[in-house]
């Protein structure tokens, strides 16, 4: 198969695979079946972009001039492969998951959810493999559109609500921070195709050039970057299994990754490094890390607190592109599959914890180890991979990071790193060791018949949690496309 | 882990001394329904400590017999580690029991919140 | 050697097969394969192997020489006391847990020391923090949840900075092997010796250890004692040998600790001080950085492995059999557990340095450093420290649990497994302590002959240790000698456990009030914002209502006089 | 044939209008309405193939050549504004069917046709010709035909509205004659490209300022620029869906085009911008359009009018790009005033089918809609994202070429607060898109989907959205054409 028609397949299958799903609604098996079908196939056609990308050969597929000098586009890079090895993985992973889930939750809709589901990703992979920022922004508004069925899914006051501030945020950056920067960007250089280096380089006063990356960074607020982070715990009222895609692989991934390649593409490293607001957005990105570590301390609510700790992961990716050096950018890029298959983990695991024994809440989680050690187990972790310690892919990003730090010559940001996993360490597995080694409350009722979620449930869980070590063992293709981006 | 049961200390008497209760291989005895043990008797542990004190004066007589090598200079003054040694654990003791007027603090000092 | 192998490889595997077997087959499990592992270190090639390349780095995995072996075989010894002492478990006592991460955290302990480079020591090293906090909190009790806790943060900040300090030095010499660092100057060696300090137990880095051993498992704590502080101690040989600072560190180490034994009730706590004083000597060894010095030092850690594990197996003995472990509550034990309370005082003469028993041997060697490097400051406090050290955990832990006020706590002594690991150890602490020569001292890393035993050394030593024990009979017939009081005493932890938290909870306050009210305050900004545009453009607004027809016409007159006027006006 | 067709365009609806009245046959007269908006169609394509490459047409009407007769003259601009009007024509007409069997009253539906005829022959000629006051002619033509149409709406309030139109539309009328006869009186002519040659050497005059004011005036009227907006929510709203859904997308597209061919055209850019400063009015006016007017319609209850509301916001964005007067700002401007067509036109229509199920179009009647007229309310979603600016609609093209002009005049803070207006527009097509989707649909109120009659126009109008915003290659060509031909300058 052709890189090109491997990269258009990306994007038009998951959509073909969602006509398919609406139109088997009515028999369940086969319904699900044709997403993990459809997942694994496009996974293994992704993997063959290896080559591609290893042999340096540039694809660049455009479909159609849009208005003259941009067009809807398609190429194949590093990162972006990267970006739909990961979203391709997990996608079939979280279908299986969520077929345990939505049955065992009896959740209502469940056609309209599978198909949504498939779009999402077909929209994912469009950002994944654009070749320009027209491309890039087309589908990331996709994205935030086609999400929003999944998050409003309960049609209740409180999804409509939370639909409200997911849409309200991420239409509002993107519209009047992102677009405008990618207008802007093309009225000062002439184009708006990516160029490993940056186009924008010599194209515009530094003061401009300054506001274009500030408009940038805060413009993606999929990366939730504080104060536009809002949006990420509202959307918690989603079924679980659209929470793991929303923060695990393809939201909030797609705003990172998009934060990545306008650093390499847009600005180029030596651009962001000359930059006097780069350093500035670093430390933002450090704020918001720890203190989105620390406002996760405060909720009771498990996904609550899991939301917090990924608007502070997000920003490690965040800071690993305003580092400006290749450290930084490896490290980030590696972030996002490490992230992906640590934070995917944890949602799977509450959500088990939903379907199972119908908790939300930490502290009334104690004792609950003991019915559901499978579960807790893998909490604990994926947990280790967000910490980033050892045996979790986590630790290979934190140490590219580290590095990108000490290149920046910013020890400061060293140390964040360093305390952000201190304070990831006491408030996620202050979850699995309550459930583990703590007497359940002494008001909980909790019926007899209390164990492990469905089966596939737990098949999923052990995917995610089994990669997640793997990729301490090996961190694989993530590592090997990461370092192919920042070589000349 | 065979205990006696009659031995056991809710069918003995009532009183036990206070602290947590007690692991599931203890119990709490009646003393007069022991025999006596070589340290419950006063005279034996006056022998041991006649013979401890001879010990200590033979170990510092010796000094006047054997040839000491001296590796630092205050060594050479007689029973030098004798009496250091004796000072040095009177000293911390009195010191120590000066700190637990500072440092000491009831058992669930840090329990309260 | 049989299988050239990472020896971690074994443990590992051994940790998990112990998760997923039950019965005699773990048993079986547990004993054999430190034994295996052990053996099979014999004879082992020196030489850095096993170089494993991933995510751009090279790890070396295996790099035996004669440091890290003698680490080798002093954790695989560790290992197999450690699991015969803990054999006996039930399931009810979280038997596979405590089996398995038994397992891993000697498999990491070996991972550790085998490491030949920087990041391969990260990895194990917060590997040891994350197999070994299990053995804390299998205990099960909400003080040993939050003790774990404590003890988990402090060792992963210990871990973070170790990450920091290797990245530091990866940046600044584009290395990441593990060799001598020594400080010079550079902030990522300061890291990593804060690092390898925090695990050492340096002073003000101390109390997780007091904190976290008394609350482990009876048997855990046997484990705790064996393998964190001792590759912390590996860390500072290899890396920061020769060190003037820590020759005082290591000096304070030795001192300050006994005075809180002293006073100190929960007898494992005891324990926990007399071993941050016990690594004190290690750590000036290292500082020293004398080929006796360093010897000395790895000697000490070996036999304080063995002596100390002997006595936390006493201890675990007692609180299993008695469910008590304050020396306010006990006394008179020996009655009923007569072989625990010998297996403690043979522990109890090795920790004191007495001739013929393990300490002795080890012990005077970094003394001997001390005051051939001239150091007599240094010496006279660690002679302090010895006779101090005799006091509180050569006779206070033999004799407020097993003598003075009998306690009437009745029992029998431990199970037999329990027995023979305790037995084993014994003989070690003698044997080793009797001939040195022939045994431990063959095995040390450096060449350079030492003898113990002459006159001098006996004698003076035994002086020393009698007339320490002559003063606690002093003390204690004029009721001088502070009472076993139930009570706690504050130490550095009072930072982070009464201090912070209220800071804490003050800042967390005011900042929640200033969140509060700044929302606050946006909000009803906003909302007047919005109210001020719903004026205007809502309902019947003024921008919004229908107007009148003449209204319009006004408009259109105003507007287009507006107009003729502004152009005529130019 | 084709030589006549500028005067074909206009002169065969304008024979077809009286047909459609005297038959008195719902489905005849609606025949003929179609068979003239398609044949416009046919014909404004034909029109616009021909001048696409530059070329412009003059046509005598009557042989009588320019000077003394009247010219049709007809170059990229209007065959652009023409192809508009006659392509929503073509798909109004065929939608209105069914609409107006519902809403308006079958003994009138004949005159309806006859209405709707003329007011796209008003509509068409005003686009076509070349002379002034034939522009006045059959601006007269549209609009009164227009008052009519609205008049007929169902409810009561539809009569005053069309007569507040009517008043303002007359004023606005009367003073674009007034503005013309002032020419008249300095120039003797009123043929436009005479008009531009002979305006500069009067141009010292007091009584060309005025004219330029008259119109200005007028013309802001008749396009319903802010604050002269007030007759129009009340006639968008109160008229018949399908008046509203056509006239929404054309009527104020001509007055645009009028006022640009009077300003660049007749009085040259020179004068109108840089004499006149012009756009020191227009821009902040086509701002507080955008933004108060944008607020105004998130509170509206009433979702036509609520739409009525957005369309004059978007008329702001066209006279930003006016205002701009350069080469992009106009192209942003003549783009959006195709897009606007499509998006609006499909919204409305997309109301029109609400209004034939449900028989209200107030919010809370929306609730439930989302699962019962599923078609319906995906391409009322698909037309508010257009009017929102996502990418792959035309809205997005628009908003793209706006800000981009905006920023090439180093207005930046413009460029900003467009996006502000695009953002206000978020919260109001999300209102109601949210109580469709999320709002429990009331029982048993027996509402379906609408007719395929309807759906099918309305279709074709969103996928028109679709298609111009993922290729926008005809457009911006045409668009930038007209807008270089309206500059003078020669590419």
């Amino acid at each position: 198969m052709s890189p090109v028609t491997v990269i258009l397949a990306a994007v038009l299958l998951p959509v073909l695979a969602a006509g398919l799903v609406l139109f088997l609604g009515r028999w369940p098996n086969l319904r699900e079946a044709v997403p993990i079908a459809t997942g694994t196939a496009l996974f293994a056609m992704i993997y063959s972009l290896m080559d591609v990308v290893r042999s340096g050969e540039v694809v660049r597929y455009s479909l159609i001039e849009v208005v003259p000098g941009v067009d809807l586009a398609l190429h194949i890079e590093p990162l972006g492969v990267l970006f739909a090895l990961v979203a391709s993985f997990l996608w079939p992973v979280t279908t299986l998951y969520a077929v345990g889930y939505m049955r065992g939750h009896h959740e209502e809709n469940q056609t309209r959810f599978f198909t949504f589901f498939a779009i999402s990703i077909g929209a994912a992979m469009g950002v994944a493999f654009s070749a320009n920022l027209f491309t890039l922004f087309a589908f990331y508004e996709v994205l935030t559109l086609c999400t929003f069925p999944l998050v409003t899914h309960h049609q209740t006051e409180e999804a409509r609500n939370a639909g409200r501030i997911y849409l309200g945020i991420l239409l509002t950056t993107s519209i009047a921070f992102q677009l405008l920067a990618i207008i802007w960007a093309w009225q000062v250089a002439g184009t708006v195709d990516f160029v490993r280096g940056g186009f924008l380089e010599g194209t515009a006063s530094p003061l401009v050039l300054n506001v274009l990356l500030v408009l940038f960074v805060f413009g993606v607020g999929k990366a939730a970057v504080m104060p536009f982070h809002r949006w990420l715990p509202a959307a918690m009222v989603a079924p679980t299994p659209v929470s793991a895609l929303l923060h695990a692989v393809a939201v909030v991934k797609a705003g990172v990754f998009t934060v990545l390649k306008v650093a390499v593409y847009v600005f180029g490293l030596d651009l962001m490094g000359e930059l006097a607001v780069t350093p500035w957005l670093a430390w933002t990105a450090a704020a918001t890390i720890l203190i989105g570590s620390l406002v996760a301390f405060t909720k009771d609510n498990l996904k609550a607190r899991l939301a917090y700790s990924t608007i502070s992961q997000l920003s490690y990716i965040v800071l690993g592109a305003m580092l400006a050096n290749a450290y930084g950018i490896i490290g980030g890029g590696m972030h996002i599959a490490m992230h992906a298959f640590g934070k995917i983990t944890l949602f799977f695991a509450a959500g088990a914890i939903m379907v199972a024994a119908h908790e939300k809440k930490i502290s009334r989680m104690h004792g609950l180890g003991r019915t559901m050690p499978f579960t807790f187990g893998a909490f604990f972790i994926g947990s280790l991979s967000i910490i980033g310690v050892p045996p979790a892919g986590g630790s290979w990003s934190k140490w590219y990071l580290g590095m990108g730090t000490m290149e920046a010559g910013q020890v400061g940001l060293l140390a964040v790193l360093m305390v952000s996993s201190l304070l990831g360490l006491v408030y996620l597995l202050e979850v699995p060791i309550r459930a583990f080694f703590s007497p359940p409350p002494p008001d909980s009722r909790r019926p007899d018949d209390v164990h492990e979620a469905p089966l596939p449930v737990l098949i999923a869980i052990g995917i995610t949690a089994t990669a997640t070590v793997a990729l301490f063992v090996n961190p694989g293709p993530f590592h090997e496309l990461m370092t192919l981006l920042v070589t000349p | 882990m065979s205990h006696d049961e009659s031995l056991h200390p809710d069918r003995m008497d009532g009183s036990r001394p206070e602290g947590p209760p007690l692991g599931p291989y203890a119990w709490w005895s009646h003393p007069a329904a022991e025999r006596p043990r070589i340290w419950d008797d006063p005279a034996n542990v006056r022998k041991l400590l006649i013979g401890f004190y001879i010990a200590c004066a033979v170990l510092v007589l010796l000094e006047l017999v054997v040839d000491r090598h001296e590796y630092h200079p205050w060594e050479a003054i007689f029973g030098f580690h004798a009496w250091y040694g004796f000072a040095a654990c009177w000293m911390l003791v009195v010191i120590a029991k000066q700190m637990r007027r500072v440092l000491m603090r009831s058992e669930d000092y840090y329990d309260v919140d | 050697m049989w299988i050239d192998l990472p020896p971690f490889i074994l443990l590992f595997v051994g940790g998990v097969l112990a998760a997923v077997t039950r019965g005699t087959l773990r048993k079986s499990i547990m004993l054999a394969v430190p034994i295996l592992g052990g053996l099979n270190l014999i004879g082992v090639e020196h030489g850095a192997r096993f170089q494993y390349e991933v995510a751009g780095q090279t790890l070396t995995l295996f790099r035996p020489d004669g440091l890290s072996l003698l680490f080798g075989y002093l954790f695989h010894l560790a290992a197999f006391i450690g699991n015969l002492f803990a054999l006996h478990l039930t399931d009810e006592e979280g038997a596979t847990l405590q089996h398995s991460s038994a397992l891993l955290y000697a498999g990491s302990a070996l991972g550790a020391v085998f490491a030949g480079d920087l990041i391969t020591m990260f990895v194990f090293w917060e590997l040891l923090a994350f197999t070994s906090v299990f053995l804390i909190w299998a205990r099960g009790t909400e003080r040993s949840y939050r003790t774990g806790f404590r003890y988990l943060v402090i060792h992963v900040l210990s871990g973070v900075l170790l990450l920091s300090g290797a990245i530091i030095r990866a940046q600044e010499t584009g290395s990441i092997e593990f060799g001598n660092i020594g400080l010079d100057g550079s902030l990522g060696a300061w890291l990593i010796l804060i690092s390898f300090g925090i695990k050492a137990a340096f002073p003000l880095a101390h109390n997780w250890l007091t904190d976290s051993y008394p609350e482990s498992t009876a048997t855990g704590a046997v484990f705790l004692s064996a393998f964190t502080t001792k590759v912390a101690i590996y860390g500072l040989a290899r890396g920061y040998a020769g060190t003037e600072m820590l020759v005082y560190i290591g000096a304070v180490m030795t001192a300050f600790p006994i005075f809180y034994a002293v006073i100190e009730n929960d007898l494992r706590r005891v324990l926990g001080y007399s071993m941050i004083n016990q690594i004190g000597f290690m750590v000036t060894g290292i500082g020293l950085g004398t080929a006796l010095g360093v010897n000395g030092a790895v000697a000490h850690a070996f036999n304080d492995v063995i002596f100390k594990g002997l006595l936390f197996m006493t201890m675990g003995s007692v609180l299993r059999q008695t469910g008590r472990i304050n020396g306010s509550d006990l006394g008179g034990l020996y009655k009923t557990m007569p072989w625990t309370a010998a297996f403690c005082i043979v522990g109890a003469a090795s920790i004191s340095a007495f001739p013929l028993f393990s300490g002795f041997a080890s012990k005077s060697m970094v003394m001997a450093a001390a005051l051939e490097e001239g150091h007599s400051i240094v010496w006279l406090v660690l002679l302090f420290a010895a006779a101090g050290v005799f006091h509180h955990a050569g006779i206070k832990i033999p004799f407020f649990a097993f003598y003075g006020h009998d306690s009437g706590i009745r029992t029998t002594d431990p199970p037999k497994n329990m027995l023979v690991a305790m037995g084993i150890s014994a003989v070690l602490c003698i044997v080793i302590g009797t001939f040195p020569e022939q045994t431990l001292y063959r095995i040390l890393p450096f060449e350079g002959g030492y003898h113990p035993y002459d006159v001098t050394h006996v004698l003076t030593q035994t002086q020393l240790l009698f007339f320490g024990a002559l003063a606690f009979v002093g003390l204690q017939k004029f009721h001088i000698y502070p009472a076993e009081l139930r009570s706690i005493n504050i130490d550095v932890e009072w930072l982070y456990r009464w201090v912070a938290p209220r800071i804490v909870g003050g800042v967390g306050s005011l900042v929640s009030r200033i969140d509060g009210a700044v929302r606050g305050t946006a909000v009803s900004a906003a909302r007047r914002v919005i109210a001020v545009g719903s004026r205007d453009h809502a309902g019947e607004g003024l921008l919004a209502r229908t107007w009148p027809t003449g209204s319009m016409l006004l408009w259109v007159a105003i507007l287009l006089v507006g107009y003729i006027t502004f152009y005529l006006a130019r | 044939m084709s030589d006549h067709l500028p005067v074909l365009l206009v002169v065969v609806p304008l024979i077809a209008a009286p047909i459609a009245a005297l038959i008195r046959s719902v489905r005849l007269s609606w025949l003929i309405a179609c068979g003239a908006s398609w044949w416009a169609l046919y014909a404004a394509w034909g029109l616009l193939s021909r001048v696409r490459g530059g070329e412009v047409i003059s046509y005598a009407l009557g042989g009588w050549p320019a000077p003394y007769g009247i010219e049709y003259r007809v170059d990229a601009v209007n065959a652009w504004v023409i192809l508009i009007v006659a392509a929503i024509a073509s798909v109004a007409t065929p939608y209105a069917y069914q609409s107006v069997r519902r809403e308006v009253e079958s003994d009138r539906v004949s005159l309806f046709y006859s209405a709707w005829i003329l007011c796209l022959t008003g509509l068409l000629g005003i686009s076509v010709t070349g002379d002034v006051f034939n522009v006045f002619v059959f601006l007269e033509i549209s609009s009164l035909s227009a008052y009519a149409l609205i008049s007929l709406g169902q409810d009561r309030r539809a009569l005053t509205s069309a007569y507040q139109y009517l008043i303002m539309g007359s004023i606005g009328a009367t003073f674009i004659v007034i503005g013309i006869g002032l020419m008249y009186i300095m120039t003797g002519t009123l043929n436009m490209m005479d008009l531009s040659e002979r305006l500069p050497a009067v141009m010292d005059t007091r009584a060309i300022p005025v004219a330029f004011a008259f119109l200005t005036v007028g013309f802001s009227l008749k396009l319903a620029l802010f604050p002269l907006h007030l007759w129009l929510p009340n006639a968008y709203t109160f008229a018949p869906s399908a008046v509203t859904a056509f006239i929404a997308a054309t009527a104020t597209k001509v007055a645009v085009y009028m006022m640009l061919r009077f300003f660049f055209t007749v009085f040259g850019a020179a004068f109108a911008f840089d004499v006149m400063q012009v756009d020191l009015i227009l821009l902040p006016l086509a701002l507080v359009a955008i933004l108060s007017t944008s607020l105004v319609a998130i509170h509206q209850q009433n979702v036509k009018r609520l739409l009525a509301y957005s369309s004059v916001a978007q008329i702001g964005y066209m006279i930003l790009g006016v205002s701009l007067a350069s080469v992009a700002g106009l192209t942003a401007g003549l783009l959006h005033l195709f897009n606007h067509a499509l998006m609006k036109g499909a919204l409305f229509m997309a109301m029109g089918c609400v209004m034939y199920r449900v028989g209200s179009v107030r919010i809370d009647a929306m609730a439930g809609l989302g699962k019962k007229m599923p078609w319906t309310m995906a391409a009322f979603v698909v037309g508010g994202l257009s009017i929102i600016g996502v990418p792959l609609t035309v809205g997005f093209i628009s908003k793209w070429y706006l800000v981009q002009a905006a920023l090439a005049a180093g207005l930046w803070w413009v460029a900003a607060l467009v996006m502000v207006g695009s953002l206000m527009a978020v919260i109001y097509i999300w209102r109601v898109v949210e109580v469709a989707y999320l709002s429990p649909a009331p029982d048993g109120d027996g509402v379906a989907e609408a007719p395929l009659a309807m759906l099918i126009p309305l279709w074709v109008l969103v996928a028109a959205n679709v298609y111009f915003g993922v290729n926008a290659g005809l457009t911006t060509e045409v668009a930038t054409r007209a807008a270089e031909i309206l500059m003078g300058v020669t590419s």
